[in-house]
């Protein structure tokens, strides 16, 4: 298994001791040795002393994915061996504090009576007998190696060294678990050390003691022959081509500058916070240089750059009003949340709807319903996002699958915004926002900007001189009327969430409902006509698939490595991913799914992209594979369920499992 | 070029449907009067409402005339005035819009100090959902729509825009338009958050605090033996609080204490006029400029995002630099 | 055609000028002489000035819907005419003020500019040339009779009898309409006096006052010859049954109070306040004789009866989750809303569901999206009803399709949600809200109260003396576990938004969160079996049916009287009538539909049942006629769609637009 | 029958997830102390908490333990308590979720004076998510997660109580256990709506505000040269604001202005006690009796609503009688 996976790594470890810190300095010590990587987090809804940890699997090739199993462990407290002691592969490698042999599982008050007891029964002793050492003895039987690290020596030797006390130092136990898990590696010094420079940036003495405390677990593994005994190694990879490092949360914030985003609204929530802290600590923007230079020449004021505001409001309805409100003056606003959020943004999202208000939401799904499991995984909300406020008006609702689509469809959405002036949803999810994938380039100009029709100062000035009003909601042929921002000289509009005649005023005639209905809705239609079949959704041909798998999201990680996986065994599938969930591209996707045995693959329970599916175009899967217990798919239990489904004995619903 | 705009400029011809006599035309015609005195251009002006009869107030401005949601015209003005703070933004809300639904927003405004005038339409009463009362009615009131007496304790607007933090605190009466036709001048230049309170009778629903309440009816003066206003201006008795940087503690304590009591004044003496001003606080656009210096020249609306071609303009490449390996 | 929809009179004026309580006492004349009687409100969302109309069919056999022509226009302004001239029967008569007949077209500043154009066109005259004499004229023309009555007359000679002063009297136009149509109707004037006696109740000067205008009116219009002028007559029908006239709103609030809801929220808005209103004038409640003697000999203090708290919250978020607190004490708790606020309720909602507490909502919907038209009807919000909420909860969405449902299907929206332990949405319309109809009885007992398992004090105790702890969330084969009320003695429990363990304490266990899951909804499937088919659906079979018509809600009134129609003239259809929407009745509906030709009628865009139904079963419709003007569906209008699918002349979708 | 309980029966065997030297577990052990010293029955007694840290208050608590959303908690208390009147209700909410996010319900709570008591733990920051401003935080400071200054003003909570109409107002101290024990006890038992701010240092996000700052960290004293705490116990001054129907307009407006300089009152001089106490207004279930006289004893969660057999026992026959031909 391992080696088609590549290799794993895991570090756990109570939340708050600096676990992201460490998976961080171990990504950037891979990456920089030539490798690529694919980054996981898990971590209770807590500040301090829950289990969390980090998955980070890295191969010579492209990889988007986890398994279930690791290479090395590398732990620090006791709770981490306990919890994972037995995902661990035949000959994995488990790096442990040597001081926390004797600590037994009844003494770990953070993990869950019902976990605790099935630890307990599968080793068939009391909690409060069995301790650490017994786990260890256990994973050695099953040929794991074992290694102990004596973390207090480390930090005493440091301690000595530098002056610093004892229990400041602890925190670099993070360090020291990363250090040793490289040494094991093999991974030549050095490039940890570059890793650890570039992770704390400025902060010189923070750079030396990591270094030094790497230092010392480099020496202590080698001196004690630990390297030696373990068979895996990581050769620096000769390779010039520049890459990024990335998530879900940074490719959207830097998709928003991208794409002109000066206003962002939001309300702390888990896990679309990271996006606006990115945003506030990148606010103050600069203009590429030779944009700037040529507009300095016609515009003074532009050589000081740009900013984006980022609000943090009082509530989630004050964050889609303002945003809103923002976008009406004519700035591309867009707010941020997760699913309780946008439980309350739904009025808002309607007024927008109705006043044909170009405004972007983001919405990171997380695991449900109610307040759910705040920093778990899931796709529960398509059909909310679709149906979200009473009545009926338009809204996109696009979703990307990764990384790289993640920055270009935030783009797309501001576009598809402006340019049919609705509100756009840009779905993601826990998975996609807080997992880390190397990723080869941003291309900025792939997408361009497209503001959609904006009648300015002088255009109104004309249109005044010729004796007619400028009607913000004028009937058209395709329902899009011109938009001017409020403030613009020469004209005045209004809105209102009532039904309203072109001018924007109240009116209840049940002609003019009709006519103002109609062009509402057929902007969709006239979406659907415009934008391209490819933005709409990927089609991963086979030339002979054995089944079409059809998903959306952040499940194309898992997809892909899988194709790539089955192909290496010779069986080929099919993939259709769909991005854009609304207007619902049913005739592309009749086209392609007709006749075909198709597996329908999501991280919810009621597989709702395939009931959508079926509500337009009649077609129904073939199996389903959904996920819904708040962790991503992983690809191994991805790799039976859909091999299952080839081989024709799954059943027509499996639900996956897997995670700690 | 002398293009002095004259006050039907300020007008629109969309119907107003309000009921005959209601304390909403006093309103309109004091705002309309003010930009009118203060010769805004309407392209400049944005009037911002909730839901509620009040709400229909922009469609009868000639200016950019915004009726968002019940409770939610506030945030809806912020994004404005933040997105493009050459605007004048005039909110206008209901008694149930402002402090019922929207009392969450209306306290969080009074946190920002963003450069906007919340003008409150205080009738006591829901109107347009027929008479239901307003967190502004008294406890033990029975307006005719109530079946039972009003058991809430009711909200003291100016005592909450204080404890919220508006820096302009001000009080008019909708049938003294001379009078607040000035305090939304002066709401409108003041640097900040100003709040309206406006005393508006609602001959539909409200008949207790009517017209003829306001008025005097039954209101005798012992003196002279005749009918005399229930209300009375502020001005006209010397009081002023203005607070400064300069203000010691010991000053500011005392106008405080000060300003309580007129908050606290009610029965036949309400007073009008402005109650409070406070100087100390920088605007939230200002606040803003201090950590992005562009802010003010090239506020959100303003800034350019893309060259002609459509190519986007901002240097993300250093900000992927952080991510590069 | 006036022969087949019985008798039509409409009542025209301007808000606020009495036309509900003019149409109150037509109607209680017309019941009272032993018709049935429909009627319906259309007005503006304004508080005084804009145009309301009320429209009531009568006949000797039950009715429950509207056409579009009238054989008696009531009118004591000029604007009624101008805008329902053009409504007419040939034969119909209208009834005006005298003084009017000059009044210009543009005189009338609260006709849409969009109309005054129309009406300006069709009669091919500036609004300024074009008055009612005109209008009146050219109806003559066509037959219509117009009879001028004096209304000046009649209240001058009021004020002389009484003293009033005439302007006091202007409030009284309405009687002088009603009763001038009455007297042309030919009824017994008796019956009239008892219709204003019964409205006004112990109003005695009003009653007098109301009694001698409609003698007025009754001498003017005899003393004229109208009544022999126009053609038809109301002949006191013999029947002794007791019959009732109620609306929808009426309804769902008798209703509630039926059901033991004891704790009812609210935050004002059109059209769900009449209910709430009506359950704050009714809270003091009595128990039924035979019981209260009956509970007396056990309990003192229920001799006092009960009451119900209504409670007028600062918004729709506090309007939900109080009632769900309310639940959690035990008591049946409900809230009512449209639209706008039920936009509001989506995190309340998820979190009852997340909790399990029964909650019931009332969803009145109105003309969307965002405020749209407040007082105007539409079936918009029913995907929203369904997937309102982030992440996947169970809930049971229901909609009754007249009074008599309405009542029923409240108390059984009670039992579904104690029973299943979840909120409950109750949808109904403006539509079905707002009109009044003539119904034979309410079997209070037809539905039993069921209020699912519930743990009492001893029970609990019994559980602790055996060393159990009650667990609120227990783990149990059809997902419902027993129930306590927070406050009873001998047992605790805790609720908590996130995922939780049995007892209610947050977990992010994988393990757990799948059996809570898998818990929560199953309470779906076991709804689903238990409720029984005539509960889900209405199924109207026919022997030979030319098309079957399927759609939910207040539809049901014109579809019915349509069957009536078409059967006079020999054509059957079948009528399916969707009462449950979620959880879907898939398999029944699969069953009846499967091979049928069958057309779905909605009022709404996008025809939301289809969607659903083609979601649940594959199968699509043949045809769509659809509606979203704000009005209701009238008879007339479907009775023309309806036939042209019968005929398959008709396109796959029809828009129908009629409706002033 | 005496089963005195014992402090350990208020307590659960939940695994407290709290930093440590957390400002919470002292006010937990607060809450649990004041119900053990009343001997309050955990079946009557309901703990109703929002979102956030302070609201994982309620599972550690031996009772009925409502954990609901964000901003919440009031009105769900609200019903609960409405519903039935006998159980004790203690709602605790963070700064954010109570004032923030919650603002709304708060000042509608206080309208009410429903009978029940609201704990708010004030540590300036968002906890759960990671130590955003909350709208206590003064602004200009910069707690050591915020990336910039905090630039929007400061809610002051007993203040806005008070604007509100809470009846009961005061505030204690997370480590001053015993003297918020005895806060807490005096807001159970006053009669209507009770309001406890809680200063809560949050050592996880708020480096400002520690415990080390309130204890008196750099806080000499010029005479004895000793650090003394940043807070007093108004108690101890003498200090008593008591309003009662016998209090005089002029009483009232002093005693009124003496309130509010002690809400005023921060730097290193913060008061801690009960500020406020209002004995005038009928508590809601008060006014719901007078309406309804079977309200007491027979509230809504208690009255029987069918026969054994089901069939419902509400006459609504007389209802339908109004309805009838
Ligand atoms: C979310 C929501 N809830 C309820 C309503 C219904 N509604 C319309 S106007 C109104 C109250 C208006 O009262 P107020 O704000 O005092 O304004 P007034 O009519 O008195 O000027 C309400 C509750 C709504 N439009 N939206
Ligand atoms: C509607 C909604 N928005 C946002 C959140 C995310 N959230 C969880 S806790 C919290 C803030 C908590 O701050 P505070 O109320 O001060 O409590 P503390 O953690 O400081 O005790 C937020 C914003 C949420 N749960 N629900
Ligand atoms: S109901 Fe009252 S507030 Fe509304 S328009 Fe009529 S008088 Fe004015
Ligand atoms: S983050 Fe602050 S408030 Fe939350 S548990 Fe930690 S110390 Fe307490
Ligand atoms: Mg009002
Ligand atoms: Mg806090």
């Amino acid at each position: 298994m391992s080696k088609n996976f590549g290799y794993s790594w895991l570090i756990g470890g109570a939340q708050g001791t600096g676990i992201e810190r460490g998976a961080s300095i171990f990504i950037n010590s891979v990456a920089a040795a030539g490798y690529y990587v694919f980054g996981k987090r898990e971590y209770y809804s807590n500040i301090m002393g829950e289990h969390s940890y980090y998955y980070v699997r890295f191969d010579k090739k492209p990889i988007r994915s986890h398994v279930e199993r690791y290479n090395i462990l590398a732990a620090y407290d006791a709770e981490t061996i306990f919890r994972h002691s037995t995902e661990a592969l035949p000959e994995a490698a488990i790096i442990y504090n040597s001081l926390l042999k004797a600590v037994r599982l009844s003494e770990i008050p953070t993990i869950e009576k019902r976990l605790r007891n099935e630890i307990s029964k599968k080793f068939n002793l009391e909690p409060n007998k069995l301790n650490l050492s017994l786990i260890l003895e256990e994973a050695e039987k099953n040929g794991v190696k074992a290694f102990p690290v004596d973390y207090t020596e480390i930090l005493t030797t440091v301690s000595k060294k530098t002056g610093e006390s004892l229990s400041e130092l602890t925190i670099m136990n993070n360090i020291i678990a990363v250090a040793s898990s490289l040494a094991l590696l093999k991974l030549d010094f050095e490039v940890l050390v570059k890793a650890i420079s570039k992770t704390f940036g400025n902060r010189k003495r923070v750079i030396e003691l990591n270094t030094l405390v790497s230092e010392l677990a480099y020496n202590q593994v080698n001196s004690k022959g630990y390297s030696n005994e373990f068979n895996l190694s990581l050769p620096k990879l000769e390779n010039n081509s520049k890459r990024y490092i990335l998530n879900g949360n940074q490719a959207v914030a830097i998709g928003k500058l991208a794409a002109g985003c000066r206003f962002q609204t939001y309300y702390p929530i888990t896990p679309a916070t990271d996006e606006s802290n990115f945003l506030e600590a990148h606010e103050n923007i600069e203009i590429k240089e030779e944009i700037s230079n040529l507009i300095n020449e016609e515009k003074e004021f532009l050589k000081t750059e740009g900013s984006i505001v980022v609000m943090e409001t009082e509530d989630e309805i004050a964050a889609i009003t303002m945003a809103t409100g923002a976008a009406l003056a004519g700035a591309r606003a867009s707010t941020s949340t997760s699913g309780p959020g946008f439980s309350l943004m739904v009025e808002g999202l309607g007024w927008a709807g109705m006043n044909e208000v170009p405004v972007v939401i983001t919405l990171y799904q997380r695991g449900g319903p109610s307040t759910g499991m705040p920093t778990r995984n899931e796709q529960g909300d398509l059909r909310f996002a679709i149906h979200a406020g009473h009545g009926e008006f338009p809204r996109i609702v696009l979703a990307p699958g990764d990384v790289e689509e993640a920055f270009y469809d935030t783009i797309r959405a501001f576009n598809y915004a402006e340019r049919y002036q609705l509100p756009v949803i840009l779905m993601l999810d826990k998975f996609l926002a807080n997992s880390v994938k190397t990723i080869e380039k941003i291309e900025a100009n792939k997408v361009k900007i497209d503001r959609g029709t904006i009648l300015k100062e002088d255009e109104l000035l004309k249109l005044k001189q010729a004796g007619k009003e400028y009607k913000r909601f004028e009937f058209t042929e395709n329902g899009i009327s011109p938009r001017v921002f409020v403030g613009t000289n020469n004209a005045v509009f209004w809105n209102t969430g009532d039904e309203h005649d072109e001018l924007g005023h109240i009116t209840e005639d049940p002609i003019i409902r009709d006519k103002m209905m109609e062009k509402r809705m057929s902007k969709l239609l006239t979406a659907s006509k415009e934008i391209p079949m490819e933005e709409k959704l990927n089609y991963l041909p086979a030339t002979k698939p054995e089944i079409t798998i059809v998903s959306w999201g952040s499940n194309k990680g898992p997809i892909l490595d899988l194709i790539e996986l089955l192909k290496d065994e010779g069986i080929e599938v099919d993939y259709i991913q769909v991005r854009i969930l609304n207007p619902f591209p049913a005739n592309e996707l009749r086209g392609l799914l007709e006749g075909k045995r198709w597996v329908d693959v999501e991280s919810n329970y009621s597989a709702q992209l395939a009931g959508l599916i079926r509500e337009n175009t009649g077609l129904k899967p073939n199996y389903y594979i959904v996920k819904y217990n708040g962790r991503p798919i992983s690809l191994d239990e991805l790799y039976i369920a859909v091999k299952r489904t080839i081989t024709s004995e799954a059943p027509t619903r499996q639900v996956l499992r897997s995670g700690a | 070029m002398e293009l002095k705009l004259k006050l039907t400029d300020y007008r629109t011809d969309v119907h107003n449907n309000w009921c005959p006599g209601c304390g909403d035309f006093g309103i309109l015609s004091s705002i309309q009067q003010a930009l009118f005195e203060m010769q805004l251009n309407p392209s400049k002006v944005a009037i911002i409402s909730g839901i509620g009869c009040s709400a229909k107030t922009p469609h009868y401005i000639n200016g950019y005339g915004i009726h968002t949601l019940h409770g939610r015209a506030i945030p809806y003005a912020t994004g404005l005035k933040l997105a493009n703070p050459e605007l004048e933004v005039i909110v206008t809300v209901g008694d149930g819009d402002g402090l019922g639904i929207g009392a969450g927003h209306f306290v969080h405004a009074g946190r920002r100090n963003v450069d906007f005038t919340v003008v409150l339409y205080n009738n006591e009463v829901y109107g347009l959902t027929k008479g239901q009362a307003a967190p502004t009615l008294n406890i033990g009131v029975k307006t005719k729509s109530l079946p039972k007496p009003n058991i809430n304790q009711a909200i003291n607007p100016i005592l909450l825009a204080f404890a919220a933090g508006y820096t302009f605190i001000a009080r008019g009466y909708a049938y003294e338009v001379k009078h607040l036709k000035e305090l939304i001048k002066q709401a409108i230049s003041h640097k900040g958050s100003a709040f309206v309170e406006v005393i508006q009778p609602c001959p539909t629903y409200n008949d207790i605090h009517t017209k003829e309440y306001w008025s005097g009816k039954g209101n005798i003066d012992p003196k002279t033996g005749k009918e005399v206003p229930r209300y009375y201006k502020l001005e006209e008795t010397g009081y002023e609080c203005i607070i400064t940087d300069e203000t010691t503690e010991e000053e500011y304590l005392n106008k405080i204490t000060n300003f309580i009591k007129k908050a606290y004044e009610s029965g036949n003496r309400v007073p009008i006029g402005v109650f409070y001003r406070d100087l100390r606080f920088a605007t939230y656009e200002e606040r803003l400029s201090s950590r992005m210096p562009t802010y003010k020249i090239s506020p959100p609306a303003k800034q350019e995002i893309a060259d002609k071609k459509g190519n986007l303009i901002t240097n993300i490449d250093k900000i992927l630099e952080e991510f590069a390996i």
